[in-house]
C-alpha cells in the first residue's frame, strides 16, 4: 500500500502525456504512476502501460458451471419422478438442450460481471487520491511513492509538463 | 450531414445531468399522475385475484386472450435494448452512442412488465411458486422441464438478469461522475453505487472490452427469448395458426422492429422532454429509420412465409382459420389496421429523408408500428382459439373485459413511471458514451472536403 | 404404442355411434357423478359451461340426403396428449393404467394444456363453482369439488376404478372385466358406450375395438386416443362417420 | 496453424501500409499476368474435372432419363452451388449497406463468384427438365403455386437463375468499370484491348463515379431480392413440395442463411489462395480475414438455430406428418449423412471460430471454411436426396406413410458432384486472370480512407465515413 501519492491536473491530453513521458525518464517504475480520464482516451494515448486483463477466463468459468448445474437440473430432476407427459421420453434431451442453453447463458452473463468488477480493481472504496474536475475533462496524472524521497522530482517532473494544479494526499 | 459539435465536457455534464441536478419543472406532477394510474391498476389487479378469471373476458376455447397478448407484446418491446447496444456495439455504430441506456432500460422495465402477465394471467400467483421453483417443494415434484411454460421464466430470467447487469457495469463511469457533482446523501448514495470509480486506463479498458464481451453474450440470449415465447404456440400442433416451424425467427424479428420503434419514441421524448437536443439529433433519427426499413422489410417477408406455408398445406381447416383472420369481423378490420400501420404506412414514409429527419414525424410513426404490431400479437393468439374446431358446440367467443383493458392500460403507465423514477436518479443518456464520441470522431480532409471520421484502436 | 411399458391395465372405451340416439342420459350422468356445477345460462352464454362428456350433433352428407348425427364426446385419454407435455407442473399426466389424469392441487391454471387439446375437452373453472341450496346434499364425496383457476376434464370415474380395484386386490383376484363402469357407461340406454381394460384380450372392449368400424377422432394428430369409436352404419349409404366427423 | 495465427496476431496490430495510388494499380494489374505451373496444372486437374462432371451429366441424363428419385444428388448440387455461388456476391454489397471499410479491397474476389452462377445454371437444365409437374394423375401435389399453371416451376426457376446470373454479372461489371480502365491504361495485349473494349471511355468524372455508386447500390439491391427469391424456389418447389407432408415454413431461409454461410466460406477460400498465391499480403489486411471470421461465426450460430427452431417443432407437435417428416430427413437412412453434416457445419466451426486467435489466423480460417462447405453439401444432401426419392405415385399424399428407401450415389453422381464443384473453382481462377482479383479502386478508396494516426502516444487508425 502507498504511503502517499500526489495527483498533477491537466487541462490537454498532450501534456497528461508529456508528463508520463517524463515520469518514465526519472525512473518511475511502471505501475506506480498511472492517468484518470473522465472518459476513454485511445489504448496507450498516454504511453501508460496497456494492462493486462484475465476478462475472457471468466465467462469460460461461469459457462462451465452453469452448464453443469443445468444438467443437473433438467437430467435429474425428470429421472428423479419420471412421468410420462404426451409419450415423450422421460429424459427428453431436445426439451433439456434449451434449459441448459439458457442456464449456461446466464452463469456466462454474471460471471463476466464478475469480472468485470474484479479486474477493473472494484470495488474499492478507497480509491485514493482524486479530483472530481476529472469528470469534467481534466486529466489526471497520480503518483504513488513507497519513499517520501522522490516527491520532490515527481512534482517537477509534473511542472515541468504543466500541470496546472497539483494535489497532495 | 455532419451535425456534431464540439462540447466540452463540463457542458456534457450540465446539459446530461438536468435529469439529477435540477429536475424539469413537469416531474413532479407527470410521475404523481402516472402513479395514481398505477394504482388504480393494482386495485384493478387485486379485485380480479380476489373474485377470480370470471371477471375476464375469457371462455372456451379462448383460455388465452388479452394478456398473453400483452405479455408478448412487452417481451417484445423487451428487445430494443440489446438490439440497439449489443448489435450496434459490435457493428461499431457510432450513432449508438446516446440511445444505448435509454433502450437497456427500456428491456429492462418492459420485461418486469412482461412477467407481471403470465402471473395474473393464472388467477391465482400465489401458486406461481409451484410453477416456477426449480426444487423441491413440500409436493414432492419438481416442475416438468419439457414444458415451455418452464423454459419462459428461464429464458426471460436470464435475459432480465443479463440486461441489469449490463445496465449496471454501463452505469459506472457515470455514477462517479454525478458522485463527484452532488452533495449529501445523493453523494452517499453514488459513492456507493460507483464502487470508488475512478476512470483509470484499467477499468476504462474493462469498460470497452467488457461491454463488447457482455454484447457477444447477451445477443444469443436475446435471440432465444423471443424464439422461446414464440414456441409456446408453435408446438401445439392442434392449433391451426400456431403451428408453424417459422414463429421463432419471425417473432424475434418483429420484436425488433416493435423494439426499435420504441426506442425512437422514446429518443423523441427524451429530446422533447429534456432538451439533449445537441445528443439526440436527426441524425440519429434518420439511421434508426434506415435500420427500421431493412428490420420491417425482413419482417414482412417472414410475415409473407408464414401465410405462404400456412397456406401450402391446403388442408381445409387452415385455410378456413386464415379466412376468419383476414375477412371475417371484426378480424378483418383488425388486420387492416394491423397491416397499415406495422407496414404499410410507416415504412413508405420512412423511405423520405425529409421524414426521416423530422423527429415528430418519426415519433408518430414509431407509434404506430407498436399498434400494429400489438395487434399482430392478438392476431396470432386469439383467432387461434377462437376458430371453429370439429366436435365443439363454441367458438369465437371472445371480447376483452373492461377489467383486461384496464390491466392493459396499467402496463404503460407502469413502465413510464419507472422511467421516469429511474431518470430521476441516473442519466438517461450515457455522458461518458457521449464524451467518447467526442474523442473517437474526427474529421479529416479529404482534398477539400470535410469527411466525418471514426477513430479506431488497432484492435 | 406406449401401452406395453405399463402396468395390468389399460383403460379405455368404446363408442358406438351406431348405437348411440343423442339422448344425453352420460351428459347428465357424468355431471351428477363428478360434482360438476351446473351449466347456469350465464354460464352456457359466455362459453364457460362445463360438461366432461357432450352429445355432438354434426350433420352428414349434403342437403338434400343429409342426415343429424350423434357423437359423444369426452376426453380422449390419448397416449400422446398434447395436452401433457406442455403442464408446467405435472398436473396432468400420463398414469401407468393408461389414463391422461389430472391432479387438481397440482394445477396452476395456465390454461396451456387446454389449448393444446385438439378435442376440447379440458374445462377451466372461472368462477368458484356454486349449487343451489337443494343440491349441497347430492354431491359425490368421492370426487373433489373443484375450486376457481382450475382445469379438469373426465377422468373415467377414476374414483370409481379405484374403489373396485382395491375391493378386488383384497380379494386377491383381478378386476373381472365389466366390473369397473364409468358414469356415462353406466347410464347408456344401448350401451354405446363400452368401458375396460384394453391389456386384456379377452376383455369386451378388447375384441370391440378389432372391429372393422372402428376408427379414432382427427387420428392426424397422432394423438392415438385410448377411446375407440365404431362408426356409423347406413343401411342405404357406406359413409363412415369417422371421415365425416375427422373433417368436420 | 495456431503458431501462425498468434504470428498473424502481431502483424495485425501493425496498421495498414500506405501504398501509393499508381503502385497499386501496377502491382495488382501485374497480378493478372503470367500464370505460375502450379496454377496452371490445378486448372487444367479442375477442368478435365468440371468436363467428366458435364459428361456424365449427360450420360445420367441419357441413362435414367425421367425417373426423378435418381436425381436427389443433382438437385442437392443445384442447391449448394447455388448458396456457394450466388450467395458470395452479397459480400460485395456490404461497403454499400454499412459502410464497412475492411471490406472495399474483397468486393472483386466476392462479385466474381457471380460468374460461377454457370455452373448452377447448368445442373439444373436437366433437373427442370426431371421435376415432375404440379398435376400428375389428375392430382395437385402441396406447392405454393396453388392455382398457377402446371409448370410455372420450372418456368420461374429457370428465369429466376438466369435474371440472377445477369444482375450478378451487371454487379461485377459496373463495379469493375474504373479497374477495365486502369488496364486499359497499364495493361498489354489483350488484356489491354478488353479493358478498352470494357471501359466505355471511363476517366473518371465526378458524374461517372457517382452514377458508378448508384449502380452498384441498385444492382446489389436487386442481386439481394433476387438471390432470396430464387432460394425461395429451389427450396420449396425442388425440395418441399416433393414430399408429401413436410411442411416447414422457415426452410426457406435456412436455406438462404446457409447459403450464406457458404458463399463467406468460399469468399475466405478464395481470398486464402489469391492473397497466398499472389503475393497480396500488402493489400488483404487480416483485418478482412478477422471481420469474415466474425461473420462466419454468427452465419454458423445462425445455422444452428434455423435448424432447431425448425427440428423443436416437429419434435413437439409429433402429428403424423412432423413424424414422418422427421423419419423422412433425420432418423431414417440420413442419420449418419445428417450427423456427420451437423459437426461439420456446425460444430467444429463453431468451436474453431470462437476463438480469436483462429479467426485472426489465415490458414485456420481457411481450414474452416473448408469444412463448413463440404457440411453443407452433406446438408444439403440430406435434404434433397430423400426429398427426390419419394416416388412419383406417393407424391400427393396427405403424408408419408412409408419413408421410401434413398437412392445413394453412383460413380455418374460422385462425377457429377465432383465436376460442379470443380467447375466454380476454375471459373473463379480463371477469372483471376482476366481481371485484378482485387478491385483496384477499391483498394486505393481503403488507403485514402483509413490513415494510421498517431492520438498523443498512442497509435490508431483513423477510418474515414463519407456518407
Amino acid at each position: 500500500m502507498s504511503t502517499q501519492s500526489i495527483l498533477g491536473l491537466f487541462h490537454q491530453a498532450e501534456p497528461a502525456a508529456d508528463a508520463m513521458d517524463g515520469l518514465k525518464e526519472a525512473g518511475f517504475k511502471l505501475g506506480t504512476f498511472d492517468v484518470l480520464t473522465g472518459t476513454p482516451y485511445p489504448e496507450g494515448a498516454f504511453g501508460e502501460h496497456v494492462p493486462q486483463h484475465r476478462l475472457f477466463r471468466f465467462p469460460a468459468f461461469g459457462a462451465i458451471i452453469g452448464f453443469t448445474l443445468s444438467v443437473f437440473l433438467t437430467a435429474v430432476t425428470q429421472l428423479a419422478y419420471p412421468m410420462v407427459t404426451g409419450g415423450k421420453p422421460i429424459l427428453s434431451v431436445f426439451a433439456m438442450l434449451i434449459i441448459m442453453y439458457e442456464m449456461t447463458m446466464l452463469s456466462g452473463v454474471i460471471a463476466t460481471v464478475v469480472g468485470i468488477v474484479f479486474e477493473s480493481r472494484l470495488p474499492n472504496m478507497k480509491p485514493g487520491i482524486y479530483d472530481t474536475r476529472i469528470t469534467e475533462g481534466w486529466i489526471g496524472v497520480v503518483v504513488t511513492f513507497d519513499d517520501d524521497s522522490k516527491v520532490a522530482d515527481a512534482e517537477s517532473v509534473l511542472n515541468k509538463a504543466g500541470a496546472v494544479e497539483i494535489k497532495h494526499a | 450531414m455532419q451535425q456534431r459539435r464540439e462540447l466540452d465536457q463540463v457542458y456534457i455534464n450540465r446539459k446530461l445531468l438536468n435529469g439529477q441536478l435540477d429536475t424539469p419543472k413537469w416531474w413532479a406532477p407527470t410521475v404523481t399522475f402516472l402513479g395514481v394510474v398505477v394504482v388504480i391498476g393494482l386495485v384493478v389487479i387485486s379485485i380480479m385475484i380476489n373474485k377470480g378469471l370470471g371477471v375476464t373476458g375469457l371462455s372456451r376455447p379462448v383460455y388465452w386472450g388479452l394478456f398473453i397478448t400483452t405479455f408478448v407484446f412487452w417481451v417484445g418491446i423487451s428487445h430494443a435494448g440489446i438490439m440497439i447496444s449489443a448489435i450496434l456495439r459490435l457493428t461499431q455504430a457510432e450513432w449508438r452512442r446516446p440511445v444505448t441506456r435509454a433502450a437497456e432500460l427500456l428491456t429492462v422495465f418492459s420485461l418486469l412488465t412482461a412477467l407481471v402477465f403470465p402471473l395474473i394471467h393464472a388467477g391465482r400467483p400465489w401458486r406461481i411458486a409451484y410453477w416456477i421453483m426449480p426444487y423441491d417443494i413440500s409436493r414432492g415434484i419438481y416442475p416438468n422441464i419439457r414444458s415451455p411454460l418452464i423454459m419462459d421464466p428461464v429464458a426471460i430470467g436470464t435475459y432480465l438478469t443479463g440486461s441489469t447487469l449490463f445496465l449496471y457495469i454501463a452505469l459506472l463511469p457515470d455514477l462517479g461522475n454525478l458522485r463527484d457533482r452532488t452533495t449529501g446523501w445523493q453523494n452517499a448514495m453514488y459513492t456507493v453505487l460507483a464502487l470508488g470509480w475512478r476512470g483509470n486506463p484499467r477499468q476504462w479498458k474493462m469498460q470497452t472490452v467488457g461491454g463488447i464481451l457482455l454484447s457477444a453474450l447477451m445477443l444469443p440470449i436475446f435471440v432465444s427469448v423471443h424464439s422461446i415465447v414464440s414456441w409456446d404456440f408453435a408446438i401445439a400442433s392442434a392449433v391451426e395458426g400456431w403451428h408453424s416451424t417459422i414463429f421463432a425467427p419471425y417473432f424475434v424479428i418483429g420484436a425488433v422492429h416493435s423494439g426499435v420503434s420504441a426506442v425512437v419514441t422514446m429518443m423523441a421524448l427524451m429530446r422533447w422532454l429534456w432538451k439533449w437536443d445537441d445528443f439526440i439529433r436527426p441524425e440519429h433519427f434518420d439511421a434508426l429509420a434506415r435500420l427500421l426499413i431493412v428490420v420491417a422489410t425482413g419482417w414482412l417477408a417472414f410475415t409473407f412465409l408464414e401465410l405462404t406455408f400456412a397456406l401450402y398445406g391446403q388442408d381445409a381447416p387452415e385455410i378456413a382459420l386464415r379466412e376468419m383472420q383476414m375477412f371475417q369481423w371484426p378480424w378483418n378490420m383488425l388486420f387492416i389496421i394491423f397491416f397499415l400501420t406495422a407496414y404499410l404506412i410507416p415504412v413508405p414514409l420512412w423511405l423520405f429523408k425529409r421524414v426521416r429527419n423530422n423527429i415528430a414525424m418519426m415519433f408518430w410513426t414509431s407509434i404506430l408500428v407498436n399498434v400494429g404490431m400489438w395487434l399482430e400479437r392478438f392476431l396470432i393468439i386469439v383467432p387461434g382459439l377462437a376458430r371453429r374446431t370439429p366436435f365443439v358446440y363454441t367458438w369465437e367467443a371472445y371480447r376483452p373485459s373492461g377489467v383486461e383493458w384496464m390491466i392493459f392500460i396499467w402496463a404503460f403507465a407502469w413502465v413510464t413511471f419507472l422511467m421516469l423514477l429511474f431518470s430521476r436518479f441516473f442519466p438517461l443518456v450515457p455522458l461518458f458514451e457521449a464524451k467518447e464520441s467526442q474523442v473517437f470522431t474526427d474529421d479529416v480532409m479529404i482534398g477539400r472536403a470535410k469527411v466525418p471520421a471514426i477513430v479506431r484502436e488497432a484492435d | 404404442m406406449a401401452t406395453a411399458e405399463f402396468g395390468s391395465h389399460n383403460w379405455g372405451m368404446v363408442v358406438d355411434v351406431d348405437k348411440c340416439i343423442g339422448c344425453n342420459a352420460c351428459v347428465i350422468a357424468c355431471q351428477a357423478e363428478n360434482n360438476i356445477p351446473l351449466n347456469t345460462q350465464d354460464r352456457v352464454e359466455r362459453a364457460r359451461s362445463i360438461s366432461w362428456i357432450r352429445v355432438e350433433r354434426y350433420w352428414e352428407g349434403d342437403f338434400p340426403d343429409a342426415k343429424a348425427r350423434f357423437i359423444p364426446i369426452m376426453c380422449q385419454h390419448c397416449e400422446n396428449a398434447p395436452c401433457e407435455p406442455v403442464c408446467p407442473v405435472y398436473a396432468t399426466y400420463h398414469n401407468s393404467e393408461g389414463m391422461n389424469v389430472q391432479v387438481y392441487n397440482r394445477c396452476v391454471g395456465t390454461r396451456y394444456c387446454a389449448n393444446g387439446c385438439p378435442y376440447i375437452v379440458r374445462f377451466f373453472n372461472y368462477w368458484e363453482p356454486v349449487w343451489p341450496k337443494s343440491l349441497r346434499n347430492h354431491l359425490n364425496p368421492d370426487v373433489t369439488i373443484r375450486s376457481r383457476g382450475i382445469m379438469e376434464k373426465c377422468s373415467f370415474c377414476v374414483h370409481r376404478i379405484r374403489r373396485v380395484s382395491r375391493k378386488a386386490r383384497s380379494e386377491g383376484h383381478e378386476v373381472a372385466d365389466g366390473a369397473v363402469q364409468t358414469a356415462c357407461s353406466s347410464s347408456c340406454p344401448t350401451s354405446a358406450l363400452i368401458f375396460g381394460n384394453f391389456n386384456d384380450p379377452n376383455s369386451k372392449v378388447s375384441q370391440m375395438k378389432e372391429d372393422q368400424r372402428h376408427y379414432t377422432l382427427l387420428d392426424q394428430f397422432g394423438t392415438d386416443p385410448n377411446v375407440i369409436y365404431l362408426a356409423k352404419i347406413d343401411a342405404d349409404k357406406k359413409v363412415g362417420a369417422g371421415e365425416a366427423a375427422s373433417h368436420g | 496453424m495456431a503458431s501462425e495465427a498468434i504470428a498473424h496476431e502481431s502483424e495485425h496490430h501493425a496498421p495498414p501500409p500506405q501504398v501509393d495510388a499508381d503502385v497499386i494499380a501496377r502491382e495488382l494489374i501485374a497480378t493478372t499476368t503470367g500464370a505460375s505451373g502450379r496454377f496452371k496444372a490445378w486448372a487444367w486437374i479442375l477442368g478435365i474435372l468440371s468436363i467428366a462432371g458435364i459428361v456424365s451429366l449427360i450420360v445420367k441424363f441419357t441413362d435414367v432419363g425421367d425417373d426423378s428419385t435418381k436425381w436427389g444428388y443433382v438437385a442437392a448440387m443445384v442447391s449448394f452451388l447455388l448458396s456457394v455461388a450466388g450467395a458470395a456476391p452479397m459480400i460485395a454489397m456490404a461497403p454499400v449497406m454499412a459502410k464497412a471499410n475492411w471490406v472495399r479491397p474483397i468486393t472483386r474476389l466476392a462479385s466474381i463468384f457471380s460468374f460461377a452462377g454457370v455452373a448452377t445454371l447448368i445442373m439444373l437444365i436437366p433437373l427442370v427438365a426431371i421435376l415432375p409437374p404440379l398435376v400428375t394423375e389428375g392430382a395437385r401435389r402441396r406447392t405454393i403455386w396453388y392455382m398457377a399453371p402446371d409448370y410455372s416451376p420450372h418456368f420461374w426457376t429457370t428465369l429466376g437463375l438466369v435474371l440472377l446470373l445477369f444482375t450478378g454479372l451487371m454487379l461485377f461489371y459496373s463495379a469493375a468499370l474504373p479497374d477495365f480502365a486502369s488496364m486499359r491504361d497499364h495493361s498489354t495485349g489483350w488484356r489491354q484491348r478488353l479493358g478498352k473494349r470494357l471501359a466505355r471511355g471511363w476517366v473518371g468524372t465526378d458524374v461517372q463515379w457517382r452514377t458508378l455508386r448508384k449502380r452498384i447500390g441498385m444492382f446489389g439491391t436487386f442481386y439481394f431480392l433476387i438471390l432470396v427469391f430464387v432460394n425461395f424456389l429451389i427450396s420449396t418447389d425442388f425440395g418441399q413440395s416433393m414430399v408429401p407432408g413436410w411442411r416447414d415454413a422457415i426452410f426457406p431461409m435456412y436455406h438462404t442463411i446457409s447459403g450464406f454461410q457458404a458463399g463467406v466460406a468460399g469468399v475466405v477460400i478464395a481470398l486464402y489462395f489469391s492473397r497466398r498465391f499472389m503475393k497480396l499480403e500488402k493489400y488483404v489486411h487480416l483485418d478482412a480475414f478477422w471481420s469474415l471470421g466474425r461473420l462466419l461465426f454468427a452465419l454458423t450460430l445462425l445455422w444452428v438455430y434455423f435448424f432447431y427452431s425448425s427440428f423443436i417443432v416437429f419434435w413437439y407437435g409429433r402429428s403424423e406428418n412432423d413424424i414422418a417428416t422427421l423419419n423422412h430427413q433425420i432418423k431414417g437412412p440420413m442419420l449418419p449423412v445428417f450427423l456427420v453434416g451437423v459437426i461439420l457445419i456446425w460444430f467444429v466451426p463453431w468451436w474453431m471460430l470462437i476463438w480469436n486467435r483462429v479467426r485472426r489466423g489465415t490458414s485456420a480460417m481457411v481450414v474452416g471454411s473448408f469444412i463448413i462447405l463440404i457440411g453443407l453439401l452433406l446438408d444439403r444432401i440430406r435434404i434433397f436426396v430423400p426429398a427426390w426419392s419419394v416416388p412419383g405415385d406417393q407424391i400427393h399424399q396427405k403424408w408419408l406413410e412409408v419413408t421410401p428407401e434413398v437412392y445413394w450415389p453412383n460413380i455418374f453422381d460422385i462425377l457429377i458432384i465432383a465436376g460442379g464443384i470443380s467447375l466454380v473453382a476454375l471459373i473463379v481462377m480463371l477469372m483471376t486472370r482476366v481481371i485484378p482479383v482485387l478491385s483496384v479502386w477499391q483498394v486505393q478508396e481503403f488507403n485514402l480512407l483509413a490513415k494510421p494516426i498517431k492520438y498523443v502516444r498512442g497509435h490508431a487508425t483513423l477510418v474515414a465515413k463519407p456518407d
